[in-house]
């Protein structure tokens, strides 16, 4: 019964955690019921990813209705692939938290956190998995409203106002959103994502579907904070409680990445989507001046958590570069940087996280001497760090590896030019952190400092590893974001 | 002991050493003899796999495949080898001479020092037995990462400084060129191995291949070619040991060994030689060759002429690659234990002198060759073997990129080549010739000199014998050693050409 | 039978809107806000009455009606109620009332 | 419990004529729909006297066309002076007597003072109520305490 | 071609940038809310619209009628009008939080309040 | 009938607005959007009559239902400049 | 004079029946207009005219966080809880049909439930959402 | 009500519980906890219009191939929801939007809950003030020897009723 019904209740058990978190009304027991739940689903979308690789894309219709009709859950090789990145960044960053959550958050509104982080899990697990476009809408908005609320959880009073803007931006994004969705069923008659691009070939020239496919690109972009729709995401990553930014950093823009992939490949079709509309020519300078400004700004932030922020938005210029080049190398490499940055951004963030634990600062010049006195988060830091910068051994390389590749194989020079300088904006930015950690003398007085709790270390150290393993062994990665590449271009017609 | 093992052993060896140097801080006689202890010990294992390379073994180790035809691994052939030999071997006494100086000088964060050194020395231990582009492209980047604390190690804002200009400038380079040489190479070829005879060969062509060239010369930062020199110069603030390091033992070593395992294994030099895009390269390195030395002619600093000596020297190598040839080939690949025996002596002469009298400058050196007899002599020989006089290992590794030269009828860099040992009389034996045969000057004459010899006193274990002023035996004794090697490099250098020979088979 | 109904719910509906008109001109032509407030009260009154009334007889003896009527029921309470707390409110806030006679309360 | 039972009996009634499905499902959750909002009224508070009117509503079914009468009458008055071109107004404020023992008679009281036209109630206080007028006949209408005089029928001698 | 029939469309519109200006052009943080309201509820027309049929009625079944307009945009934006709420509510809850924390909800005058040390 | 029924509420509806927006007291806003939510009830009444669905009332109904809840609020603000305070124990609406 | 006369006695007449009408339009959305989600707003209302009458203080003893918490919480849990007892039963996540055992008896049930717990969370959510705003002051 | 022109009874009868209930009340309750005095901008609104003017462009330019209002031929018509206006046959409910809602897409009805659900948690979060901070407050309160002061921010209540009130 459980197998069959795995794709329902990969969002259903986390959904129906959260409010079973809050009727207890206790910290403790909050926190177990968000972790199992959370466990379950990493554990439900591994077991869904390898069903997938083995029989082929899954289906599963909601309230037993037929697709057009009713809502459908789709797990392909993407969808699968990202259920397991989002899933699994939730387990880790909840095995983290408790020490965190302890200094950053109100002891008293424990259960409420846990309660919303679960729902904001559940509103991304729920983007991911669903075939249906106007459900893709719903459960944004879960995951989007959690989001505000996680963020505006912060200390200092800047988290509100990062959350009222987020807000603001989010919601006019998923107006947006709903617009292009809106008018892509006023052309087509469903909202089944199949059905649609099944249907959409007569009117695919329609002025009206081309104005849907901008709202719903522009309105996608601000979700995922593409440049120059990022405004909301510095603040927002710097002032939020710092698991909310390592688990947000890690999945919140990619699960957006997800749904533009998911909607120009599988809805709209490459051909459309790049050949009918300026779009691809439109993406790759955003991409790339986004990748080239934000790792510019981020070499001059004074807070860590701001730098790092910055460079999330020049990731996700990366990502949606390797989407920009319609080949299935670029793609692959789209698809495997989503995954790799989430696993080295929230390894980075985590790291800040412990260092904001000890310090109570996230500000670069605080992390002076910090080399000696946290080594093993230092260290992580500068794995993590050395992975953002592309080093080989990191998965960082397998990223830039296939982008830059991508640009090769098209041929286009200064795109591969430009993403190679960028990664030395990446040293330039990390560089700063490790050299005042590891090379400055802390200020007098700063002896108590000590290495962050264990349990906290441990999902930290777990993530850096995987850093590292992802960064030997692609097979995992590389080898499914290219089947998942290659399905998404077959796919078109 | 197998190559095999011994090739395995070999990283984990100056590994193992750091490790133990830095869990050892607190004793630090314990400590140093770890880091003495490693370089022999490494030493011993590299030479042990030279027999079964000399009977053609290539032994091989894959340590993990990271994707189709992108693996991490190691293999050994004779350029590797004699690579790894110069590193391993100028470590033990780089390490002797950099206890010695750094004792001397009383510097702080030895450990620190010690274990970033042995760090570097994996590196160059990667960099030699790299069996593709990809393992060495990461080791080349260990190295410029673990050599940073070196380079400022002294902590003051100008060692900062220019510790940014060397990671900037040798990040920038690799990352920007030698990448995207390296996945451009995988793109076209599905390959980055090392292959005898070159896998580009039939897969690229006409101006692919140059600008391949391009991005692979000038994107090896290390090897310093002009216009991408500036980092070694600024490295300069750095202790004595470090520059040994940086000029000798690893770094820009490994940068012109990188070019030159490039042209042999991934272009070939026939093929180089075939498509003629090797051309703008042999002028670039002879361009470097000149201007190099012009400048070093005009520095009074005597480590910043020593640095501009080692930019010009370093094309000497670039273009005994770029002549894709047998003789420029295996010249070059002399020329890097050649000129690594001189410059190390050299620098150390340098560091000796520095501690021994604080002195920096040329315009200084006037009669200290009274004060420290043997020092100067060995600078003398080291001076002799770089210019490429004989009974000195320079003399054969310069006579066969002159062979070269001619062999591929480029007349302008033979002529060039020529030029350049007189300018490297020119700003060398001057030297020689103030300590031994002019007066010293009166301090008071130059009130920042006299300032800082007074002012710091003798360091401790300076010798002083009557009118003699050496510096400490453990500066002192690796001087003696690495003069003594260039002379015996050059009764060696046969076997050195044997061993090097299949480098230069079509 | 039916056309009488018939017709006076046509009536009752014309009239109701009339005086809505009505109110609505009123509460544009009264002066202060007190004074609108009748006006108001005339389409809250007669206008809502007689058009829901209308509507009543429309729908006949019906379940319908009996929602009409509740609405009429709620209409002619809420009204009022709303009116005098509103006029209430005003008052206890300092609105002066305009008086011909030149005082104020 | 009396005022319970008179609403409990109101609420189904209402709850029937409002559904107008009566499957034995809807009905019973009819029946339970007005036993939960007994229990929350009863939890609020507010069952009383004033929210269940039992013992007035005969009388109250009296009054009413009488006032409705009133209102039509004030109606008339206010709308003729708003279509005249004049305006002819004369707001004024009054005190008028309320004599209703209860809170639920002021109550009527006042709200039908606004009901018609004319005149607003503005406060009520123990024994009279403040009053606007539009004019001087609307003033003397409720003046002639004659609504007074019959809400305090309604009123009876609960 | 005939646009007559897309008045309703343009109607739409015009509204929704109304909205969409508020929001982006206020300093007020509550008004930038209200133009949110806006901009969603003009789009929820935008929806009704394309539901409606000519000569339909409202989609809920009864015999006399067989003309239905389409009840799934109806279904669509009873879930986002709730969505609409929601975001509402958490909105306005951070505006009375940031004028707590702040004593403005002027977006000008909380960069200056942020600005000093 | 039903035709200028609806004509004569939507002319009220605008007359109200009219008010709404000409004030001048913050209290003949509220007075006018009272009025106009009388009329929206009326509207709202007259249509679905007119459309032949008179089951829809239901709709008038709750619309006058939360026009008279929405006013008290309204009323309730503007004399405390809250919703907190007043009430049977604390006060009341009045003062 | 203490109270608010007109307005106390007024809201003590609607109450029950403002209560009454949410009810019946929770129950009635399959026929008209109405549902859970309607009724659940319709109920907070009702709630909001007795706290703003009667005061917070009688409102918060009428619903305390507590109970609003667990409404909160159950109305939504009877929701998923549906979906888990008909995927139990042998059907997919809220296949209503195999609620009863004929699929008409099914869908009736199922709706009902649904609504019932959209209600539930959407009145309880409404009225911490106004006690949320209306108690801030009280400092 | 212009729901009910578009034959949306569903879509009015929420919109007329929200907009004239809730929306209103929880507006009125954020303003009386915020200031309500707006300011002149200071800076220019040329970009804003712009982009506004772009966005409506784009939206205009969508329109032209739309389907022309009310046209029982459009593509919205054909597909999916003639099914669910025969669904009466399957599941016996006359209010298809409620048996679309709550069945056929019972699955978004079920996360519109979980958004509802999250925003009280978002309420509870943000606004629902912490025991033990108010047992501290009280506890400071007690210590003091002077009655609980008033909030010395606390305004006239006259000057709430400003002419520019947003309403
Ligand atoms: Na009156
Ligand atoms: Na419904």
């Amino acid at each position: 019964m459980i197998r069959e019904n795995l794709p329902a209740l990969q969002v259903v058990i986390p959904l129906m955690a959260a409010p079973i978190c809050i009727l207890f009304k206790n910290g403790r027991a909050a926190y177990g019921i968000a972790l199992a739940a959370t466990l379950f689903a990493f554990g439900a979308a591994i077991s869904l990813l390898t069903q997938v690789l083995g029989v082929g894309p899954i289906s599963y219709e909601l309230g037993g209705w037929a697709a057009p009709w009713g809502i459908e859950y789709r797990v392909d090789y993407l969808s699968g692939f990202v259920l397991v990145l989002v899933s699994g960044m939730g387990v880790v960053v909840q095995l983290f938290s408790p020490a965190s959550i302890k200094r950053e958050i109100d002891e008293e509104k424990h259960y409420l956190f846990h309660c919303a982080f679960l729902l904001c899990l559940t509103g991304l697990l729920g983007i991911v998995i669903t075939g249906d476009a106007f459900n893709v809408f719903v459960f944004l908005e879960i995951s989007a409203l959690s989001s505000y609320i996680l963020i505006s959880l912060g200390k200092h009073r800047r988290a509100l106002t990062s959350a009222y803007q987020y807000l603001i931006m989010g919601t006019i994004g998923s107006t947006f959103i709903l617009i292009g969705i809106g008018l892509l069923y006023m052309m087509t008659g469903t909202l089944n994502m199949a059905d649609i691009a099944a249907r959409i070939g007569p009117v695919a020239t329609t002025r009206t579907v081309l104005a849907a496919f901008a709202f719903f690109t522009v309105g996608v972009s601000i979700k995922m904070a593409l440049f120059p729709l990022h405004l909301w995401l510095p603040n927002a990553y710097a002032y939020a409680p710092s698991v909310v930014t390592a688990f947000l950093a890690a999945t919140a823009t990619k699960v957006a990445v997800y749904v533009l992939i998911r909607f120009t490949f599988t809805i709209f079709g490459e051909h459309f989507a790049f050949e009918e509309t300026p779009v691809a020519t439109l993406l790759m300078p955003l991409a790339l001046i986004g990748i080239v400004v934000a790792s510019s700004i981020a070499i001059f932030q004074k807070s860590v958590k701001r730098m790092l922020a910055y460079s999330s938005v020049a990731q996700i210029g990366y990502i949606v570069l390797g989407v920009s080049f319609v080949s299935v190398t670029g793609l692959t490499g789209g698809i495997v940087h989503l995954f790799n940055h989430a696993l080295m951004k929230g390894g980075l963030f985590l790291a800040v996280a412990c260092v904001v634990l000890r310090i109570g600062s996230d500000r670069i010049d605080d992390f002076a001497g910090l080399g000696r006195r946290m080594p093993v988060t230092m260290f992580a830091f500068v794995v993590a760090g050395l992975s953002m910068i592309g080093v080989p051994l990191t998965v960082g390389f397998i990223s830039k590896w296939f982008l830059i590749q991508a640009a090769i194989e098209k041929g286009w020079w200064p795109v591969a030019a430009l993403v190679l300088l960028s990664s030395l904006l990446a040293v330039a930015y990390i560089w700063r952190v490790v050299e005042i950690a590891y090379f400055r003398k802390p200020p007098e007085g700063e002896d108590r400092i000590t290495e962050a709790p264990v349990s906290m270390l441990l999902p930290m150290g777990a993530l850096i590893l995987a850093t590292i393993f992802f960064g030997l062994n692609t097979e995992a990665t590389a080898g499914v974001a290219r089947q998942a590449a290659e399905y998404l271009m077959g796919a078109v017609r | 002991m197998t190559s095999e093992f011994a090739l395995i052993a070999a990283p984990i060896i100056p590994l193992a050493a750091a490790l133990l140097v830095s869990l050892s801080g607190k004793i630090p006689n314990l400590r140093d003899s770890f880091s003495v202890l490693a370089g022999i010990i490494l030493f011993g294992t590299v030479v042990s796999i030279v027999p079964d390379i000399m009977a053609g073994g290539r032994p091989a180790f894959t340590v993990v495949e990271v994707m189709p035809g992108l693996a991490l691994g190691f293999l050994v052939e004779p350029l590797g080898m004699l690579f790894a030999l110069v590193a391993s071997g100028l470590w033990i006494v780089t390490t002797i001479y950099a206890i010695g100086y750094m004792r001397g000088h009383e510097e702080s964060n030895q450990t620190r020092f010690f274990a970033s050194f042995a760090v570097a020395i994996f590196a160059s231990i990667g960099v030699a037995f790299a069996s593709n582009l990809l393992t060495l492209f990461m080791f080349y980047e260990l190295l410029t990462l673990s050599t940073y604390p070196l380079v400022t190690h002294q902590r003051t804002d100008e060692a900062m400084r220019a510790g940014r200009v060397y990671l900037g400038i040798l990040f920038t380079t690799s990352i920007c060129f030698l990448l995207f040489a390296v996945i451009w190479t995988w793109v076209i070829t599905g390959t980055t191995d090392f292959t005898p005879g070159g896998i580009l060969a039939g897969k690229a062509e006409g101006a692919t291949v140059g600008v391949l060239l391009a991005l692979f010369a000038f994107g090896t930062g290390k090897a310093a070619l002009m216009p991408f020199h500036r980092w070694l110069p600024a490295a300069m603030v750095a202790p004595t040991p470090v520059s040994a390091l940086l000029h000798a033992v690893a770094v820009v070593k490994a940068g012109v060994f990188t070019i030159m395992k490039i042209v042999v294994y991934i272009f070939g030099i026939s093929f180089l030689a075939s498509t003629g895009s090797n051309q703008w390269l042999i002028w670039v390195a002879s361009a470097t060759i000149v201007l190099a030395s012009l400048v070093a002619l005009t520095k009074d600093n005597l480590k910043a002429r020593l640095a501009y000596s080692t930019v010009s020297q370093l094309s000497y190598i670039v273009l005994g690659a770029a002549l894709a040839n047998q003789a420029g080939v295996v010249g070059g690949s002399m020329h890097i234990a050649m000129h690594a025996f001189g410059k190390i002596t050299l620098f150390f002469c340098a560091g000796a002198i520095y501690v021994a009298h604080h002195k920096t400058k040329v315009s200084e050196m006037n009669g200290i060759g009274r004060q420290m007899p043997i020092t100067l002599f060995a600078f003398l020989i080291g001076s002799l073997s770089v210019i490429g006089l004989p009974p000195f290992g320079g003399s054969w590794s310069k006579w066969f990129i002159t062979m070269g030269a001619y062999e591929a009828e480029q007349m302008i860099p033979f002529a060039i080549l020529m030029v350049s040992s007189l300018l490297n009389v020119a700003y060398l034996l001057p030297i020689v010739f103030r300590g031994f045969f002019l007066a010293p000057k009166e301090t008071s004459d130059d009130g920042h000199v006299g300032h800082v010899s007074d002012h710091d006193g003798p360091s401790p274990g300076i010798w002083k014998i009557g009118a003699l002023r050496e510096a400490p035996l453990f500066c002192v004794l690796p001087i003696c050693m690495t003069a003594f090697g260039c002379l015996v490099l050059f009764f060696y250098a046969s076997e050195m050409h044997k061993m090097l020979l299949p480098l230069g088979a079509p | 039978m039916e056309l009488i109904l018939d017709m006076a719910s046509w009536i009752l509906i014309v009239v109701g809107s009339v005086f809505c008109v009505i109110g609505a001109v009123g509460l544009l032509r009264m002066p202060d806000f007190y004074s609108r407030i009748h006006a108001s009260g005339i389409t809250d009154t007669l206008g809502a009455g007689c058009i829901l009334g209308g509507l009543l007889l429309q729908s006949g003896l019906t379940l319908v009606s009996v929602k009409v009527a509740f609405l009429l029921f709620f209409a002619l309470i809420a009204s009022p109620t709303a009116a005098h707390a509103l006029a209430k409110a005003a008052y206890l806030t300092g609105e002066k009332p305009l008086t011909r006679r030149g005082k104020s309360a | 419990m009396k005022y319970l039972i008179g609403l409990g009996v109101t609420l189904m009634a209402v709850w029937l004529l409002w559904s107008g499905h009566y499957s034995p499902l809807i009905i019973s959750f009819g029946v339970a729909s007005c036993a939960l909002v007994l229990a929350i009224t009863h939890r609020m508070n507010v069952v009383d006297n004033e929210a269940v009117p039992v013992e007035i509503t005969g009388r109250l079914l009296i009054y009413l066309p009488w006032l409705a009468w009133q209102v039509i009458l004030s109606n008339l008055a206010v709308a003729r002076i708003i279509l005249s071109p004049s305006l002819p107004i004369a707001p004024r404020l009054i005190r008028t007597p309320a004599g209703q023992k209860g809170e639920v008679g002021r109550v009527i009281f006042a709200n039908s003072i606004t009901l018609t036209p004319g005149t607003v109630s503005l406060i009520v206080n123990d024994n009279e109520i403040l009053v606007h007028a539009l004019t001087q006949e609307a003033e003397d209408d409720l003046q002639s305490g004659k609504m007074n005089e019959q809400v305090i029928r309604v009123e009876g001698n609960a | 071609m005939d646009y007559f029939g897309l008045y309703n469309y343009w109607i739409v519109i015009f509204l929704m940038m109304t909205g969409f200006y508020i929001v982006i052009s206020r300093d007020n943080l509550i008004k930038k809310l209200i133009g949110l309201n806006i901009f969603q509820t003009s789009v929820f027309l935008l929806f009704i619209t394309m539901g409606k049929v000519k000569g339909g009625t409202a989609p809920i079944i009864n015999h006399h009628f067989d003309t239905y307009s389409n009840p799934l945009p109806h279904v669509l934006i009873l879930t986002a009008i709730v969505v609409g709420v929601a975001t509402m509510a958490v909105g306005l809850s951070l505006v009375v939080r940031i004028n707590e924390a702040y004593h403005t909800i002027e977006e000008d005058d909380i960069h200056l309040v942020e600005e000093e040390p | 009938m039903y035709a200028v029924a609806i004509v004569s509420v939507l002319a009220t509806m605008f007359l109200a607005v009219s008010r709404a927006f000409a004030g001048p007291t913050v209290f003949d806003r509220i007075l006018a959007v009272n009025t106009f939510g009388t009329a929206t009830v009326l509207f709202i009444s007259v249509y679905v009559f007119m459309g032949g669905r008179p089951d829809f009332l239901d709709l008038a109904l709750v619309y006058a239902l939360l026009n008279f809840i929405g006013t008290i609020a309204v009323l309730k603000f503007l004399q405390f400049g809250n919703l907190a305070v007043g009430g049977e124990d604390e006060g009341g609406l009045d003062s | 004079m203490k109270r608010h006369s007109v307005l106390r006695v007024v809201a003590k007449l609607f109450l029950p029946y403002i209560l009454l009408f949410a009810l019946y339009v929770q129950f009635h959305g399959d026929f008209g207009p109405g549902g859970g989600f309607q009724a659940g707003v319709i109920f907070a209302a009702a709630f909001i005219l007795y706290a703003l009458i009667f005061g917070l203080r009688t409102a918060h003893k009428v619903a305390s966080a507590d109970l609003l918490r667990i409404l909160m919480a159950a109305g939504l849990l009877l929701y998923a809880s549906v979906g888990i007892v008909t995927m139990l039963k042998g059907g997919a996540y809220l296949d209503y049909n195999f609620l009863r055992h004929d699929p008409v008896h099914g869908q009736h049930l199922g709706i009902l439930l649904v609504e019932l717990g959209v209600g539930v969370t959407v009145a309880a959510v409404m009225v911490t959402i106004f006690f949320g705003f209306a108690d801030r002051k009280n400092r | 009500c212009w729901m009910t022109a578009l034959d949306a009874v569903d879509v009015a009868f929420t919109e007329a519980a929200v907009g004239a209930g809730i929306s209103t009340v929880i507006m009125l309750a954020a303003l009386a906890l915020t200031t309500r005095e707006e300011k002149r901008p200071k800076h220019s609104r040329i970009l804003p219009l712009f982009v506004v003017c772009a966005t409506g462009a784009v939206l205009i330019y969508g329109t032209l191939d739309m389907p022309r209002f009310g046209d029982p031929a459009a593509p919205v018509h054909q597909t999916v929801a003639p099914r669910y206006l025969q669904s009466y046959e399957e599941t016996h409910i006359p209010n298809v939007v409620t048996s679309v809602l709550a069945s056929f897409r019972g699955y978004d009805t079920l996360g519109e809950t979980a958004v509802v659900f999250t925003a009280g948690i978002g309420v509870m979060l943000l606004l629902v003030r912490s025991k033990r901070l108010k047992q501290d407050r009280k506890s400071k309160n007690n210590e003091s020897e002077e009655p609980a002061q008033d909030n010395p921010k606390k305004k006239d209540p006259k000057n709430h009723i400003a002419e520019n009130c947003i309403l």
